[in-house]
């Protein structure tokens, strides 16, 4: 069970948590403008590497905020914690 | 004292293949061996007659996904595709024992899924139908009739979730996983499959649009064709030819008990208290968890997860109140949007694709091993895995099992 | 025969337990484990094994005891435990297994429960090592938690006699568990076992808390604790088992491993046997022959595989008249229930015990779970820990250090290492304690096996697997450890191989003629010991399995003798059966009343979101496929909600409040989701929006009230409020004082019929409930439950998501074309309707199916076919019946379905298999009663 | 007339080794709003300084008597009064707010209160939450957002052996129902 440090409330066990996939994944300006296979790209592909991956996680049973954070899929060890709107961190793995 | 019962396992072959160094070129090199890769590999051999293949595993055959499942075995899924293609499997299941010449355990002891609210019971029923009128058996039973098939169900109507009734398939049940890999390996081998472990794809060589080769951990392997099958890896060995793949992979995770008596004569699933166990043959119950919610190659999963599995457990099954968590451990599970698999060709010429299987791969293993390899062999999908395509995702024509299968197995 | 020696052993020699072994009636003493007593009373032979059914007895005094499986009877019957860590007590029965237990079919009565705890720095394990890491980090100030298996402390001391500092150990161990229980912030758990160690210092540890209380354990106690320890920082001291060597026919009762026998003698006061053969690798075992030769027991021989026997040691066995056999090992025995001689150098020795040592195996699971890496040490023969981790340490023999003093500093020195790592200064220093030990522990041969019958030279004896499997397994092809695991079942028992693991590994690297130290070791997994479901579950069982969610009126419901229906955590009302109606009768009459006079029914669970900021409009917009912005204060508006992929995932009603003010309300099934989708966009891709969501659905209670005599009840509650149509037209609110509360009220309808929708603060919701009732009694006013509200809304034609939606129907499928907007430019799943398969005329519509036969009932979910005879299978399935009701007010019965091309198919007859027959169905439009509206307005 | 989420509960509640007691109708509305200027206007209006630190809770005193506001989030607060003082305060908040970005929703029913007092506290509830309630990691003044068992709930640390328990109303009965089982043990003691 992880613990995650979220950025408003510090750490909390991974139970309190929401887990929303890839990160930085933005809504298409102008959906209309793409094709269907740009559409499904949007709708259904994601990244899906083995080792760091930027997501997005949901405080969902503490402050409700979503937040990013990096964290290698293979130790499952969280790298960093950043806000929404602020860029992904370098991190090392 | 004597033994109880199921201690007597049928022993494995005095021989089951060789260790071979890679050979420099293959007509088909199939990337991965577990169940899936193992199948595809015998089927290519048996059915297609190709022979000059090589199946490569990074860790020791069947070690991934095949040896961490809890071997549950249906056909029973809502729609046509897929009940089209889990049927083909479980009837091959039916004949595979005969097939391999290897002893596979398989047990048609029958899956019971249950209904805990009135609209499981709508969805049930409407799968039950859906099943008939595909020529496969399933029935609906009240709970009486649950009680009357797994007597150690609680079906009293005062717990948190009662039982309303369950789908039944009476041909669905159990195999013992190694026994089935092993068969598949043993018998591959011996057609002149070239089974190499210890042996990591590192990257995929293409030229003209076409693959020509992979690249391992023990050298340049030469391919005419390769076939992915790879689970909870897809997306990275995708990746290597810049192919996107909408999965997810997630941890997995299931658990077994200490050898007990025999009390539990069929398979129960649960989707809605997420619990599906049975109880092995030599009498070990064997139950699969919900999956982890996030993204992990790690093969260990959150242990509260396990816990809350535990209570809805218990609250289906009382009498296993004193029975003991012996052993856990996590598969990597690759998850599809729509939670039905993505098998056949690609973009890149030569190289097929077979993943997206999340929970249901065990079950498929025969056959998608058969509709692969006539995949691979054809350069065309089988009718079978036709509907199951990449581009589906683009025109939208989903085989959206989610209602059956989000967390069955 | 006893076996008890005169005097010694932690155990109350003045107290007489009673208790029974394969019901022959036995005695022993607090202190003991049922292992002990029986070894006391002379007793070896505790079961059989799995596949052979050949007798099997005692091989360790621990938990990584392979064999020693019993069922325990009393107070409660539990299977597969270890007779060696089964604490006696006065009226245990138990009986010896053949390597299956049995399940008790009585409810279990205990409780059990969990518990948190929080920590600078945990010690696993209070041997030595473990109890002076832990007094050092306690000193420093650091919050310690301490768990050990066992019923004290002490660890491997609780095995011998040896003094420390000139003193019984047992003083030492004393002394500093007394300093650590007065220590503020630091906490001692004794038989606590620590089964998983996961991510960011969790640790799960089991604790045993009543059952060596037998029949005295107080019912109001948890029997068993899971306690989910978080620490920044973990020692792991948990020590080494001795490992036994294979050889022919070693599986006899009375072949036990020589650390363990010691331990029986010192800790209980049991003497394993009369006359015992020792065979070693090393020097460990001299001392427990020594010991043993001291209180007693013959010892014919010591056979010592290494060419040349440690001379002082052999000195001291000659002063005693123990002979040692240097360069010898023991070939096989004899026996059956009991070894009664060994081979060695073709002779046979007898004896009725046969002590063995084949060294020592690191306890490294834990490590290993922790995602330490293991190495391989060829002077130890075993896996020790392989690197340091940067909040795990270890201490003590759990390295492979296997000298006391070095271990304790070990212990020091990660105490204090862990401490200073969570950001404390070490306080005051523990000091090391000087044993007198005679041996040195070192110094032994690594082996695996002697040559001999390799069918019965066993390697697991819990699962019967022998050399012969070991061989079988390499000679047909396999190499890693994980296959040969799974060939021969070795490890895979409730020991999980704590003591056949190793020298699975070493057999197979000398098959292979590889090395050990390029194996990989099989993979340790949770738990160490085994945990039962029960503890698992803790307190989450019954009633409190999974919160069930009343609303305020709920009280009335069962007052009023409803049955309730599941949705989601919620109770609902399902229906109000009356003097023995069934659930057809009874929603006959409710939906009757609801149609010609008046019902209501409590809606207070569906989900309510206050959406408020400037752009609340604009955010909807994008929300519902529908417009929302340009809902004028004081009206309402129905609207239906996408996913990305333009599938129906939510529905319900909007009221503009104000100009920046909107109230919204989603399923009850999905309240929390729709909240979540709501904050994920805001937060994620819209955060330059101004708007706030606020969840009040249980601020509200919610009673709609349905029927044309809706308007004169409300009348007579609500005096200040005009209801006529022209002052309260339909989707309009307005605010009000119901029954004397301030209310919301709304004229919407989920039926067809005129209705309102009182919404009061859910503290009013009982009194304004009741309040409705009074007021409707001239009206014969009707309480309904769900399958009414269900059976209204069908026959209007109005979808349930979930119901007549599972996630692959889009709002153009269910008729609602008018819902999706034509105007706005995006809205979420816009994009998503002009995929292909969105854009095919023959999807799934919804449309209504009426039998032939108006007293037939579609069971719903049936499939519908377009022909009278069935084909073979596959056969062509159309769709399914999604809802399906008998109609008081349509006088038959009917039914909602999804069919291919439905809407095209109007006046078809198609076909539902029910059972054996095709029923025949006429497929009409969705909305079956009041098509013109009529009915809406009173 | 008005009926609280665990009126039925009062006497159960009392017998508890943590003397349990719900502190029911109590004016309670959420405020969302980040502009600082705004937070003191409405801070000013009440009494009370708004908290600025995550996961802590103030009081204050003002025109409506002790108010206590509670951080939920970085732009999100849940202010507590006496009951029978949500229309006023909402006013006076809205009056603060102005016309800064931001909204007040009275959800004065939304939540039940509970206290829990007596040197069982953090023992009791340690069996159900995870969060460290250790003197030194959550001291008096702590707020925090987080699970007991399976339920959401609102802690509040108002003393040495004192929380304030804020749980949804639907769910106090199982909350009630979890901690009556959880306090078993402490019944002897």
């Amino acid at each position: 069970m992880q613990l995650i440090p979220c950025p408003w409330c510090g750490p909390r066990e991974e139970a309190e948590f929401h887990y929303g996939g890839q990160a930085h994944v933005a809504y298409p300006q102008d959906p209309s403008a793409l094709s269907d296979e740009e559409w499904a790209q949007y709708v259904f592909f994601r990244e899906n590497p083995s080792g760091p991956f930027a997501e997005r996680w949901s405080h969902s049973a503490g402050c409700r905020r979503w937040f990013n954070a990096v964290r290698d899929t293979r130790t499952h060890d969280l790298l960093a914690v950043y806000r929404t709107d602020e860029p992904m961190p370098e991190v090392i793995s | 004292m004597s033994s109880p019962p199921g201690a007597h396992l049928p022993e494995h072959p005095d021989f089951l293949w060789e260790n071979p160094e890679p050979k420099a070129s293959y007509d088909v090199v199939v990337v991965g061996g577990g169940g899936h890769g193992l199948a595809t590999a015998y089927y290519l051999a048996k059915v297609h007659g190709i022979t000059n293949v090589a199946v490569l595993e990074k860790g020791w055959l069947a070690g991934g996904n095949m040896a961490r499942n809890t071997t549950i075995i249906r056909s029973n899924y809502l729609w046509d595709e897929s009940s089209g293609i889990y049927e083909h499997s479980l009837k091959l299941w039916e004949g595979l024992e005969e097939d391999l010449g290897y002893p596979i355990l398989f047990d048609q002891r029958g899956v019971l899924n249950l209904a805990h609210s009135l609209q499981d019971v709508r969805d049930s029923v409407r799968r039950v139908n859906a099943n008939r009128l595909n020529g496969i058996d399933a029935e609906w039973v009240d709970p009486a009739g649950v009680k009357e098939i797994c007597p150690i169900v609680n079906i009293s109507p005062d717990v948190r979730y009662p039982v309303l009734g369950a789908t039944y398939q009476p041909r669905a049940g159990i195999a013992k996983h190694d026994y089935v890999a092993w068969g598949y390996a043993r018998a591959a081998h011996a057609m002149g499959v070239d089974l190499i472990q210890n042996c990591e794809v590192t990257g995929l060589e293409t030229s003209g649009g076409r693959i020509t080769a992979v690249e391992t951990s023990r050298g340049r392997i030469a391919a005419g064709k390769v076939a992915l099958c790879a689970a909870g890896h897809s997306s990275v060995l995708a990746k290597m030819v810049g192919l996107r793949l909408p999965l997810a992979s997630h941890p997995l995770q299931a658990l077994v008990s200490e050898l007990l008596e025999p009390v539990h004569p069929t398979v129960v699933m649960s989707n809605a208290v997420h619990v599906y166990v049975s109880q092995a043959h030599k009498g070990e119950l064997v139950m699969g968890a919900g999956i982890d919610s996030y993204n992990g190659y790690g093969q260990r999963g959150s242990f509260h997860i396990i816990e809350q599995q535990m209570a809805a457990a218990l609250e289906l099954f009382p009498i296993f109140a004193r029975a003991h968590l012996l052993r856990t451990w996590a598969g990597i599970v690759d998850v599809s949007p729509d939670a039905s698999p993505i098998v056949g060709l690609t973009p890149v010429g030569g190289l097929y694709l077979n993943c997206g299987w999340g929970t249901g791969g065990f079950k498929a293993t025969p056959g998608v091993g058969d509709c692969f390899a006539h995949t691979i062999a054809h350069d065309k999908p089988h009718p079978f895995n036709e509907p199951f395509t990449l581009e589906r995702f683009t025109t939208g024509a989903l085989v959206d099992e989610h209602g059956a299968a989000a967390v069955a197995h | 025969m006893n076996f008890r020696t005169p005097t010694g052993g932690a155990i109350d020699r003045n107290t007489v337990l009673r208790f029974t072994f394969n019901g022959q009636a036995l005695t022993g003493h607090p202190g003991d484990t049922l292992a002990s007593a029986l070894l006391a009373n002379g007793v070896h032979e505790v079961g059989s094994s799995v596949k052979l059914g050949r007798p099997r007895g005692i091989v360790a005094a621990g938990s990584e005891d392979p064999t020693s499986l019993v069922q325990v009877e009393t107070p409660f019957s539990e299977p597969m435990l270890l007779a060696t860590t089964v604490e006696l007590f006065d009226g245990l029965q138990a009986r010896g297994l053949a390597g299956q237990g049995r399940l008790s079919p009585e409810p279990d009565p205990a409780r059990y429960d969990a518990k948190h705890e929080h920590c600078d720095v945990l010690v696993v394990g209070a041997g030595p090592a473990g109890l002076v890491a832990a007094l050092t980090a306690a000193r420093s100030g650091a919050r310690v938690v301490l768990v050990d298996e066992q019923n004290q402390a002490g660890g491997a001391l609780l095995g011998v006699d040896e003094y420390l500092d000139d003193r019984p150990s047992a003083e030492w161990v004393a002394d500093i568990v007394a300093e650590l229980r007065t220590t503020p912030g630091v906490l001692v758990l004794e038989r606590t076992t620590a089964f998983g160690m996961y991510q960011d210092g969790f640790v799960l540890a089991l604790q045993k808390r009543t059952d060596h209380l037998g029949f005295a354990a107080p019912a109001s106690v948890a029997r068993q604790r899971v306690w989910r320890i978080r620490t920044k920082q973990t020692v792991l001291a948990t020590g080494a088992h001795e490992r036994p060597v294979v050889f022919a026919d070693n599986d006899r009762p009375g072949i036990m491993l020589a650390s363990s026998a010691r331990t029986f003698l010192h800790r209980y006061g049991v003497l394993p046997g009369w006359r015992a053969v020792v065979f070693t690798t090393n020097d460990s075992a001299y001392c427990a022959a020594i010991d043993l030769a001291e209180s007693g027991v013959d010892i014919p021989l010591i056979v010592d595989a290494r060419l040349e026997a440690p001379a002082r040691l052999a000195t001291e066995c000659a002063a005693r008249g123990i002979e040692v056999r240097a360069g010898h090992v023991v070939t096989g025995t004899e026996g059956s229930a009991r070894v009664t001689g060994v081979h060695v150098a073709g002779q046979t020795v007898p004896c009725d015990t046969l002590l063995v040592s084949g060294g020592w195996n690191p306890v490294v699971n834990l490590f290993s779970q922790a995602r330490g890496k293991l190495r391989y040490d060829s002077e130890l023969g075993a896996f020790v820990p392989g690197e340091e981790l940067a909040s795990v340490r270890v201490a003590g023999s759990a390295t492979g250090e296997l000298d006391l003093n070095a271990c304790a500093r070990q212990g020091r020195d990660a105490g204090a290492a862990a401490a200073v790592a969570a950001g404390f200064t070490p306080g005051g220093q523990v000091p090391l304690p000087v044993s007198d030990s005679r041996c040195t522990q070192r110094t032994g041969l690594v082996l695996w096996r002697v040559p001999g019958d390799e069918d019965v030279s066993f390697v697991d004896l819990q699962r019967d697997a022998t050399v012969t499997d070991v061989l079988r397994a390499t000679g047909a092809g396999l190499r890693s450890l994980e296959h040969i695991k799974r060939y021969t079942t070795i490890g895979t028992a409730h020991d999980q191989g704590k003591t056949s693991g190793m020298i699975a590994a070493g057999i197979v690297a000398e098959a292979l003629g590889v090395e050990l130290a390029d194996q990989r070791p099989t993979t340790f997994r949770p738990p160490y010991t085994s945990v039962s479901f029960a503890a698992l579950a803790g307190r989450n069982r019954g009633e409190l399995h999974d919160p069930v969610r009343v609303t305020a009126i709920h009280p009335w419901h069962v007052a009023h003798g409803a049955l309730f229906e599941n949705v989601g955590q919620w109770k609902r009302p399902w229906y109000y059966p009356r003097d023995g109606e069934d659930l057809h009768a009874a929603v006959l009459r409710e939906c009757r009343a609801a149609r010609e006079s008046v019902g209501m029914m409590d809606g207070s669970t569906l989900g309510k979101i206050d959406v408020q900021g400037g752009d609340a409009g604009k955010f909807l917009d994008m929300l519902y496929t529908n417009m929302m912005s340009t809902v004028k204060v004081g009206r309402i508006r129905y609207g239906v909600m996408c996913g990305v992929d333009g599938m129906v995932i939510d529905d319900g009603t909007v009221i503009r409040v104000g100009e920046e003010r909107f109230l919204v309300t989603t399923t009850t099934g999905n309240a929390a989701r729709i909240l979540d989708w709501m904050e994920e966009w805001l937060q994620t891709e819209w955060p330059h929006l101004d708007v706030h969501c606020t969840s009040v659905t249980e601020h509200w209670a919610t009673i709609p009230l349905v029927g044309p005599k809706s308007r004169d009840v409300l009348a007579a509650v609500a005096p200040s409020l005009d209801v006529s149509n022209e002052a309260f037209e339909f989707m309009t609110w307005q605010d009000a004082v119901v029954a004397g509360v301030p209310a919301r009220v709304c004229r919407i309808s989920f039926s067809g019929e005129l209705a309102y929708e009182i919404n009061v603060t859910a503290w009013h919701g009982l009194a304004v409930w009741e309040a409705l009732m009074e007021a409707g009694s001239p009206y014969g006013i009707t309480p309904y439950g769900t399958e009414t509200m269900h059976v209204l809304r069908a026959e209007k034609g109005y979808p349930i998501i979930g119901q007549e939606t599972d996630a692959t129907v889009t709002p153009q499928d269910l008729g609602m074309a008018w819902a999706v907007s034509k105007k706005k430019p995006d809205f979420i799943g816009k994009r998503s309707f002009a995929r292909v398969e969105n854009l095919r005329t023959d999807r799934k519509q919804l449309v209504g199916l009426l039998p032939v036969d108006p007293t037939v009932l579609l069971p719903e979910g049936s499939q519908i076919v377009e022909t009278d005879r069935l084909p073979e299978p596959p056969v062509r399935m159309l769709g399914h019946v999604t809802s399906s009701y008998p109609s008081a007010a349509l006088g038959r019965t009917f039914a909602l379905a999804l069919v291919r091309s439905g809407r095209e198919r109007i006046g078809e007859t198609l076909y539902v298999p029910v059972e054996d027959e095709l029923v025949p169905v006429t497929v009409t439009d969705s909305v079956l009663y009041d098509k013109e509206g009529a009915r809406r307005d009173g | 007339m008005t009926v609280s989420p665990l009126s039925a509960w009062t006497d159960r509640l009392a017998a508890l080794p943590v003397n349990a007691s719900e502190r029911p109708f109590l004016s309670q509305l959420t405020v969302r709003a980040s502009d600082p200027a705004a937070i003191a206007a409405m801070g000013a209006a009440l009494g009370v300084v708004f908290p600025s630190v995550p996961c802590t809770f103030t009081t204050g005193t003002g025109s409506f008597g002790e108010v206590q506001v509670l951080w939920l989030g970085p732009d999100e607060f849940l202010v507590v009064a006496a009951p029978d003082l949500q229309i006023p305060i909402e006013e006076a908040l809205r009056g603060a707010l102005g016309s800064a970005r931001g909204s007040v929703v009275d959800t004065s029913a939304q939540r039940t209160t509970v206290v829990l007092e007596g040197p069982h506290v953090r023992d009791v509830l340690a069996h159900g939450c995870s969060v460290d309630l250790h003197p030194s990691a959550a001291p008096t003044g702590t707020c925090v957002q987080t699970l007991l068992a399976r339920t959401g709930i609102i802690l509040l640390v108002t003393g040495a052996d004192r929380v304030t328990l804020l749980v949804r109303s639907s769910f106090a009965e199982y909350l009630a129902a979890w901690l009556s089982d959880a306090c078993v043990e402490y019944r002897t003691q």
